[in-house]
């Protein structure tokens, strides 16, 4: 177990790191070791423990105990530049690079070629699109940050670390926000800087990317160390176990539709609903214990449909009717009052208050939809606040802990809580598993089911295509802001999914980047 | 480029200013108006080409008309009182600015503390300091200073490009190009895109943090300077309030209060608007007290309104963000 | 929770203390308290009494701030409405000039709302409009002079006393009752911390972000519309020029003093009326020092930054950070 | 022909400057000048403009309250270049811009002081007395001169003695609260005999604190302040004030008289123009200089 036993390839070794916030302890003793050209897993449920190891390396935290040493010489940078400066490249998890700069800037901010102290912009630029013609993303790279999505701007700081790296690289659920294609160009990226001897860190909820592309495993579990393996000698399972200390009930990714369910009446419909600009106008009827899954590349326009039917977006044509009333959409805030709810796909500025607590976080939707005058006693917040955290298996189990303070994971499950306890008629999900552990993601699925069991109707949106046909009973595809197509019942598996985003032909990747 | 549309629109509602004016008063479209707008508020481009650093580094400064205050006062009474040569009084005041900036900035980073309440504490220390070297105005007669008060370049129509007018336009120009074009001024824009990031990016941002509010203090003893060019005179009350005018140029000029966005060019646009706004009330002529703060409130907001709604239709008719919730 | 709010303030209550104790060490008779004309008299309600004006302006200021605004304009509607109050109270009695006067800091409140809420210009420069402007206002209502008055009805709300609690601060501290009850007893704290932490989650959660910051705007120009009243009625006048004059940058600090973040979210009105406390006290202890005027400003500068280092909470590992030297 | 002259106004802080502004207003009207008023919100650098945008403007005379004593060469040469002649009215300025101006209609705010100091060195007729001082506002050139002035006086009797001096900043509530602290610091007030303020805004504030701190204003402690508002001669009219020193309202009269005959016959006016600083107590019918004075805009 001891991989330091092989000294002559350890490339970063960390002994006995520890570090604590206030009474919580979240990283105790953990030893890990880095070997040169490989790329070693980091996994962990949510809350592990695994950002904050990173953190404490690059001293982006101070680390309470324990020593780091880089290619045999002990270190201890102080800040995220001396880590840079000694070697150590970071995309750090909650990292969005900084929106109102231009990609270039994002890619080459601290170490822009300059000439007589002016940064040679032409030359920047140029550099910059060579940089990320290598990850197949042809954009303007003058353009700011912020007017990409999401993958865009996790490419590019993922471009920006793997640059950057002189001997270790460190990538923090890298590949949460990205479609398959872009996973395969990230790995033969990898692949190519362990050959170097460069050693990567890779963490990750998705275990199949695991099992694809790492040599190792390094497992935590409320901050301790829990085991190091070699991939190729531990079957799943046991993986699975030892990052949850226990046995996974059931298995998520087989279809559900064994067991049909027969769909409500419809309780809310959309007729010729679209915005100019954002999406074409669509037909969609949402029914009672139903699940939707929006289907479609990257910027194929799911994000807008679900923020239109929420009213985020307000339509310039079409109509709505929620359980046959005509209804108006003009705010959220609308939408609340006729019982929907949205789970933002940007968890960090569209759905936490990070200053708030947990408590706070959850009632929030809820407090909203009553109204000011009828507020809720505080016994009454943290009745609702305790029975979602034990619900959701929400941790550390503390409703007064300031939600920013949680993992990602946790947090999103905060926001989920927030929609369930206003007891809506439809809740419209985008990307509810981003980032989620694979425990945590078999609890959110079942929840799922369960939720429409009880007669909600839910239109979810994912990447995953596995988990889309897991749960839904149709499945809306898109394409270049339209939706173009339906399958239903028996039709929907991801062969038939692909096939239909596919289905004029080439429209690739090179769609979602268009 | 960054912040080029809203410079644009600030241009045009500049030059719509201008045009009123002169339907109205017709010798308002003269070089002397024109250059008196310079010169008139020389200081104040100054000044606020610092304060677009801050406020794009997403803080703020409102210590800079208390140091302006001092600088005047401790120029007059180095020159007048001490004899020593004006040069050598300005480079010591500068290096003074520079340490307090630097000090201002230290405490912001250092302490985590709010960049409005340590620069207000820095105000009430500058003008404090500026009691009590003096509480009177000391007249400077120094004979570089009738030399560069002597010296203009004479426009036709009777204009006067005096040489703190160009001292400015130069600061201005030498601004943007720090601004725009080093790593600096990229670092300045990443700290107000969310300092804790570029933290995470490798920047340093503590050190950054300190040169931009030294940046800042020195911009304000150079405007201080360029004051007692102004004024001939040191005097402890001088400047009161010019951290709010300065704010509101930049904030007109489109730099946004929250950091991350903004021009030195619109800075300068910004100050003349609100120079243009006096030397219209001051060609009226006829305006109480009063009626003058009210007419100055409600060509700012003319102003500021026309702004928003130009760019409220300059961003319909672009091509729509996805994803970007207006707030 | 209880815990919590008791350790966040407990940085605000020893800096009171301890000021309170430096009064005490420069004036012996600070803590003598007697009965005058059935009015408590002494420094300490002199504190309480002064303290007022701010005191009732950080009320409204704290909630402005909690959703990451900021109202310059407090003093101008001050001086407004003490001019209302002053020019009604003798011909149409209080009730009448009462409420003009507390309409007029509602209209100003919402003005600043809409400018900030629905034309989303910066609150900093939204609010600037009214600084500007607002006092002239005030000087028009005046014709520039100081309007005097003697309703005995107005007048004791300046100088009358409850239960021997001079009227004032009985005001003060039944407006912090209200306003707790209004904030705390409905939803409208919680959503106005959200909106404050995050305005565009906020919104997406389904609150109306526009009506809480309409609503706070409305509710910091009532809070200054009685400062005003409560500032006329003590000195039976209205002073438009002079009255509230800076005193919004008093309030902010009085806010930031306890521990209101500029970024908005948490708030705290009992601490915000602590943070006014602060200012007075020290403020009161100036002024029985007897030391001479010019080192009021240094007195001043050097108190906030010492109250504000002493919460900041990486005071406590400051040595440690400053022996790192870090970035 | 009709004559346009550009006023440069200091603002409008206090009540004293209100009325010499409308004074100004009455008295050109009355002489059929067209007054330009540029009101510069109390800072020098707006004085300038103002003065710089009237010559843009190509008046025929400027007048000039000036905010500070120095700073003023630069434009004032820029004016006579113009050929546009200047007065100064109620504030003088630094002597080497003598030649720039015409004239200087002012009263000597120094005087002034000395005038304040006289009458209570009089009163008090070589008896002991604790004097307490409210200033103007730090830094204000006109409170620096009343207290050169007053301290001119107490530097010759040796009875008198100045205890406690703090700023007011010119204002009522500021004069109210520091007179407040005063009494407190010195025993309940029993150890103050007079209070000197440099306006009598202040000293209308301190006369309520007195009064609320069960103090005679008036009686048991004396008070004598400048400026010759209206409501001070309320108070002293209720026997809780006894003396003011008069600051005419009326500098553009003069002003304008000087200006008009340079103009018309070419006849240069004397460099200063001063004007009365006369001592008003109860003796003086004070009702009746209330009712005089109450219409002209204080
Ligand atoms: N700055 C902080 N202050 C206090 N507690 C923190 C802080 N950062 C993280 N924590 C806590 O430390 C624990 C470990 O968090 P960490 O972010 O390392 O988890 P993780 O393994 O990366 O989880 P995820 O997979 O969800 O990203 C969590 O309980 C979290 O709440
Ligand atoms: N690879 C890309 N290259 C360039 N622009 C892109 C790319 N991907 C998305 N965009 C742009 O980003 C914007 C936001 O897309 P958005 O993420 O909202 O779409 P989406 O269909 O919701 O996809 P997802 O939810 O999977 O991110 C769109 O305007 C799109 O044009
Ligand atoms: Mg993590
Ligand atoms: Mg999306």
């Amino acid at each position: 177990m001891n991989a330091s036993s092989d000294p002559g390839s350890a490339l970063l070794e960390v002994r006995g790191l520890s570090k604590s916030f206030g009474t919580l302890r979240a990283l105790q003793e953990v030893d890990f070791t880095l070997r040169a050209g490989e790329i070693h897993a980091l996994l962990g449920e949510n809350g592990a423990g695994k950002s904050t190891l990173i953190k404490t390396v690059t001293g982006v935290f101070p680390r309470d105990t324990g020593i780091v040493r880089l290619g045999g010489a002990e270190v201890a940078p102080r800040s995220a530049k001396a880590a840079v400066d000694a070697g150590i490249a970071t995309v750090y998890q909650e990292v969005n690079l900084l929106l109102n700069l231009s990609v270039a800037q994002n890619l080459y901010l601290g170490r822009q070629p300059t000439r007589f102290g002016l940064v040679r912009e032409a030359e920047m630029r140029r550099r910059a699109a060579e940089l990320l013609a290598e990850f197949d993303l042809h954009i303007d790279v003058a353009e700011p940050l912020g007017n990409y999505s999401v993958a865009v701007q996790h490419i590019t700081a993922i471009a920006r670390a793997v640059d950057q790296s002189a001997r270790v690289l460190i990538l923090d659920e890298p590949t949460a926000s990205l479609d398959r294609h872009e996973v395969e160009i990230l790995f033969a990226v990898m692949r190519k800087l362990a050959l170097r001897g460069i050693g990567v860190i890779f963490v990750t909820h998705f275990l199949d990317q695991v099992y694809e592309i790492c040599d190792r495993i390094t497992v935590l579990r409320n901050g301790r160390l829990i085991g190091e393996r070699e991939t190729a000698e531990l079957p799943r399972i046991e993986l699975i176990r030892m990052m949850l200390g226990r046995e996974l009930a059931g298995t998520t990714s087989e279809r559900a539709a064994a067991k049909v369910r027969q769909a409500g009446e419809v309780c809310a419909r959309f007729e010729g609903y679209g915005k100019v600009g954002c999406v074409a106008p669509f037909n969609l009827a949402l029914r009672r214990g139903e699940v939707i899954g929006l289907a479609g590349l990257l910027g194929s326009g799911r994000t807008e449909t679900a923020r239109l039917v929420f009213g985020a977006e307000r339509a310039d044509s079409g109509s709505a009717t929620v359980e046959g009333k005509p209804v108006r959409l003009q705010s959220p805030r609308d939408a609340v009052a006729h019982g929907f709810g949205y789970c933002p796909e940007e968890r960090k500025t569209e759905g936490i208050i990070a200053d708030l607590t947990v408590r706070e976080n959850i009632v929030l939707a809820l407090q909203a939809k009553r109204g000011l005058t009828k507020p809720l006693s505080r016994a009454e917040q943290e009745g609702i606040a305790i029975r979602f955290i034990r619900l959701l298996d929400i941790r550390p189990p503390e409703p007064e802990r300031p939600i920013g303070l949680l993992s990602g994971g946790n947090q999103q499950k905060v926001l989920l809580a927030r929609w369930l306890a206003t007891a809506p008629r439809l809740l419209v999900l985008d990307e509810p598993t981003r980032g989620i552990d694979v425990g945590a993601h078999a609890e959110i699925i079942r929840l799922i089911r369960e939720l429409c069991d009880d007669g909600l109707a839910l239109l979810v949106i994912s990447s995953e295509l596995d988990e889309i046909v897991t749960y839904s009973d149709r499945v809306i595809v898109l394409r270049d802001r339209a939706h173009i197509d339906e399958l239903e019942g028996e039709a929907i598996d991801v062969s038939n999914v692909l096939a239909a985003i596919a289905a004029t032909g080439t429209a690739g990747a090179e769609a979602g980047q268009a | 480029m960054r912040g080029l549309p809203p410079v644009a629109i600030t241009a045009m509602v500049f030059v719509a200013g201008f045009a009123l004016c002169t339907a109205q008063f017709p010798n308002f479209a003269s070089t002397r108006v024109a250059a008196n707008l310079l010169t008139d508020n020389a200081f104040l481009g100054i000044v606020a080409t610092g304060m677009t650093f801050v406020i794009i580094s997403g803080g703020i400064d409102l210590s800079v008309g208390s140091v302006i205050g001092f600088t005047t006062v401790f120029v007059a009474l180095a020159i007048e009182r001490l004899g020593v040569p004006p040069l050598v009084a300005f480079a010591a005041i500068l290096l003074l600015c520079a340490a307090f900036g630097a000090a201002m900035g230290a405490i912001i980073h250092v302490f985590d503390m709010p960049p409005f309440i340590v620069t207000l504490a820095g105000m009430f220390l500058a003008r404090g300091a500026s009691f009590l070297m003096s509480t009177e105005s000391t007249p400077i007669t120094a004979p570089l200073y009738s030399t560069v008060s002597d010296f203009a370049l004479r426009l036709p129509g009777g204009g006067r490009l005096t040489a703190i007018a160009l001292i400015m336009l130069a600061v201005v120009a030498a601004g943007a190009a720090l601004l725009h074009f080093t790593r600096f001024g990229a670092n300045v824009y990443a700290l107000g895109g969310s300092r804790a990031t570029t933290a995470l990016m490798g920047i340093p941002v503590g050190s950054m943090t300190v040169r931009i509010y030294m940046l800042s203090s020195v911009l304000a003893g150079l405007a201080g300077i360029v004051f007692s060019f102004y004024t001939a005179a040191g005097y402890s009350l001088s400047a009161v309030g010019v951290e709010l005018d300065s704010i509101a140029a930049v904030v007109i000029g489109g730099t946004l209060l929250t950091g991350g966005q903004g021009s030195v060019a619109g800075t300068l646009l910004g100050v003349l608007i609100q120079g243009l706004i006096q030397t219209y009330i001051n060609f009226d002529g006829t305006l109480s007290s009063w009626w003058t703060k009210i007419v100055t409130g409600i060509l700012l907001f003319a102003f500021i309104a026309l702004q928003q709604a130009m760019l409220g239709i300059a961003s319909r008719a672009g091509p729509r963000k996805a994803g970007v919730l207006k707030s | 929770m209880q815990r919590l709010l008791q350790s966040r303030g407990l940085a605000q209550i020893i800096a009171l203390l301890v000021i309170l104790a430096l009064d005490r060490a420069v004036s012996p008779q600070f803590f003598d308290l007697r009965m005058q004309d059935g009015r408590l008299f002494g420094s300490l309600i002199d504190v309480l009494n002064r303290g007022a004006p701010v005191a009732l302006l950080s009320l409204g200021m704290v909630l402005v701030i909690a959703t990451r605004g900021i109202d310059l304009s407090v003093g101008a509607v001050m001086a407004i409405a003490g001019a209302i109050a002053a020019s009604l109270a003798d011909a149409h009695g209080m009730p009448v000039a009462l409420a003009a006067a507390l309409g007029a800091g509602l209209l100003c409140g919402l003005w600043n709302g809409f400018l900030v809420a629905v034309l989303g210009i910066q609150p900093i420069v939204a609010t600037l409009i009214l600084m500007v402007a607002g006092r002239g206002v005030a000087q028009l209502i005046t014709e520039g002079r100081i309007v005097t008055f003697t309703a005995p009805d107005l007048v004791w709300l300046g100088n009358g006393a409850v239960l021997g609690v001079p009227a004032p601060v009985a005001v003060e501290l039944g407006m912090l009752v209200i306003t707790g009850a209004v904030v705390r007893g409905s939803a409208l704290g919680l959503l106005i911390e959200a909106t404050g932490g995050n305005a565009r989650a906020s919104e997406l959660a389904g609150i109306g972000t526009r009506a809480m910051i309409l609503a706070v705007y409305v509710w910091c120009g009532l809070c200054a519309a009685l400062a005003g009243i409560i500032a006329a009625a003590d000195i039976m006048g209205a002073d438009a020029n002079n009255a509230g004059l800076w005193l919004e940058l008093d309030a902010i600090l009085a806010v930031v003093i306890g521990g209101t973040s500029l970024f908005g979210g948490r708030f705290s009105l009992v601490l915000a009326m602590v943070g006014a406390l602060i200012i007075q006290a020290m403020n009161t202890g100036i002024l029985l020092s007897g030391y001479p005027p010019e080192f009021n400003l240094l007195v001043k500068a050097a108190v906030v930054l010492v109250v504000l280092l002493l919460q900041s909470p990486r005071f406590a590992s400051a040595g440690a950070v400053l022996g790192r030297a870090r970035q | 022909a009709e004559l346009t002259v550009g006023f440069s106004q200091i603002g409008s802080e206090s009540g004293w400057r209100a009325a010499e502004t409308s004074v100004s207003k009455s008295e050109a009207a009355k002489r059929k000048v067209t007054l330009k008023i540029a009101d510069a919100q109390q800072k020098q650098e707006n004085q300038i403009k103002a003065i710089r945008s009237f010559i843009a403007q190509g008046v025929d005379a400027i007048f000039l309250a000036p905010v500070v004593s120095s700073g003023w060469d630069a434009v004032l040469k820029e004016a006579k270049e113009a050929k546009i002649p200047v007065v100064l009215l109620d504030r003088d300025i630094d002597p080497s811009g003598k030649e720039l101006y015409l004239t200087a209609v002012t009263s000597d705010s120094v005087h002034e002081g000395a005038v304040a100091g006289e009458w209570l060195a009089k009163a008090m007729a070589g008896k002991a007395c604790n004097v307490v001082e409210l200033q103007g506002t730090v830094g204000a050139s006109v409170a620096t001169n009343r207290k050169k002035g007053f301290d001119s006086v107490v530097a010759k009797n040796a009875n008198l003695k100045v205890v406690r001096s703090q700023t007011g900043d010119f204002t009522r509530a500021k004069g109210k609260e520091v007179m407040e602290s005063f009494i407190k610091a010195e025993g309940g007030g029993k150890t103050i005999c007079a209070v000197y303020a440099h306006n009598d805004d202040m000293m209308v504030g301190a006369i309520q604190a007195m009064k609320e701190a069960g103090l005679k204003p008036g009686k048991d402690i004396l008070t004598v302040s400048i400026d010759a508002v209206p409501d001070i001669f309320k108070a002293i009219a209720a026997g809780e004030a006894n003396a003011t020193v008069e600051l005419t309202p009326n500098m553009a009269g003069p002003a304008l008289d000087a200006i008009m005959a340079y103009k018309a016959k070419g006849t240069v006016p004397p460099k200063w123009i001063q004007t009365e600083s006369k001592l008003y107590t109860a003796a003086d019918d004070p009702q009746k200089i209330y009712d005089s004075k109450k219409g002209l805009g204080y």
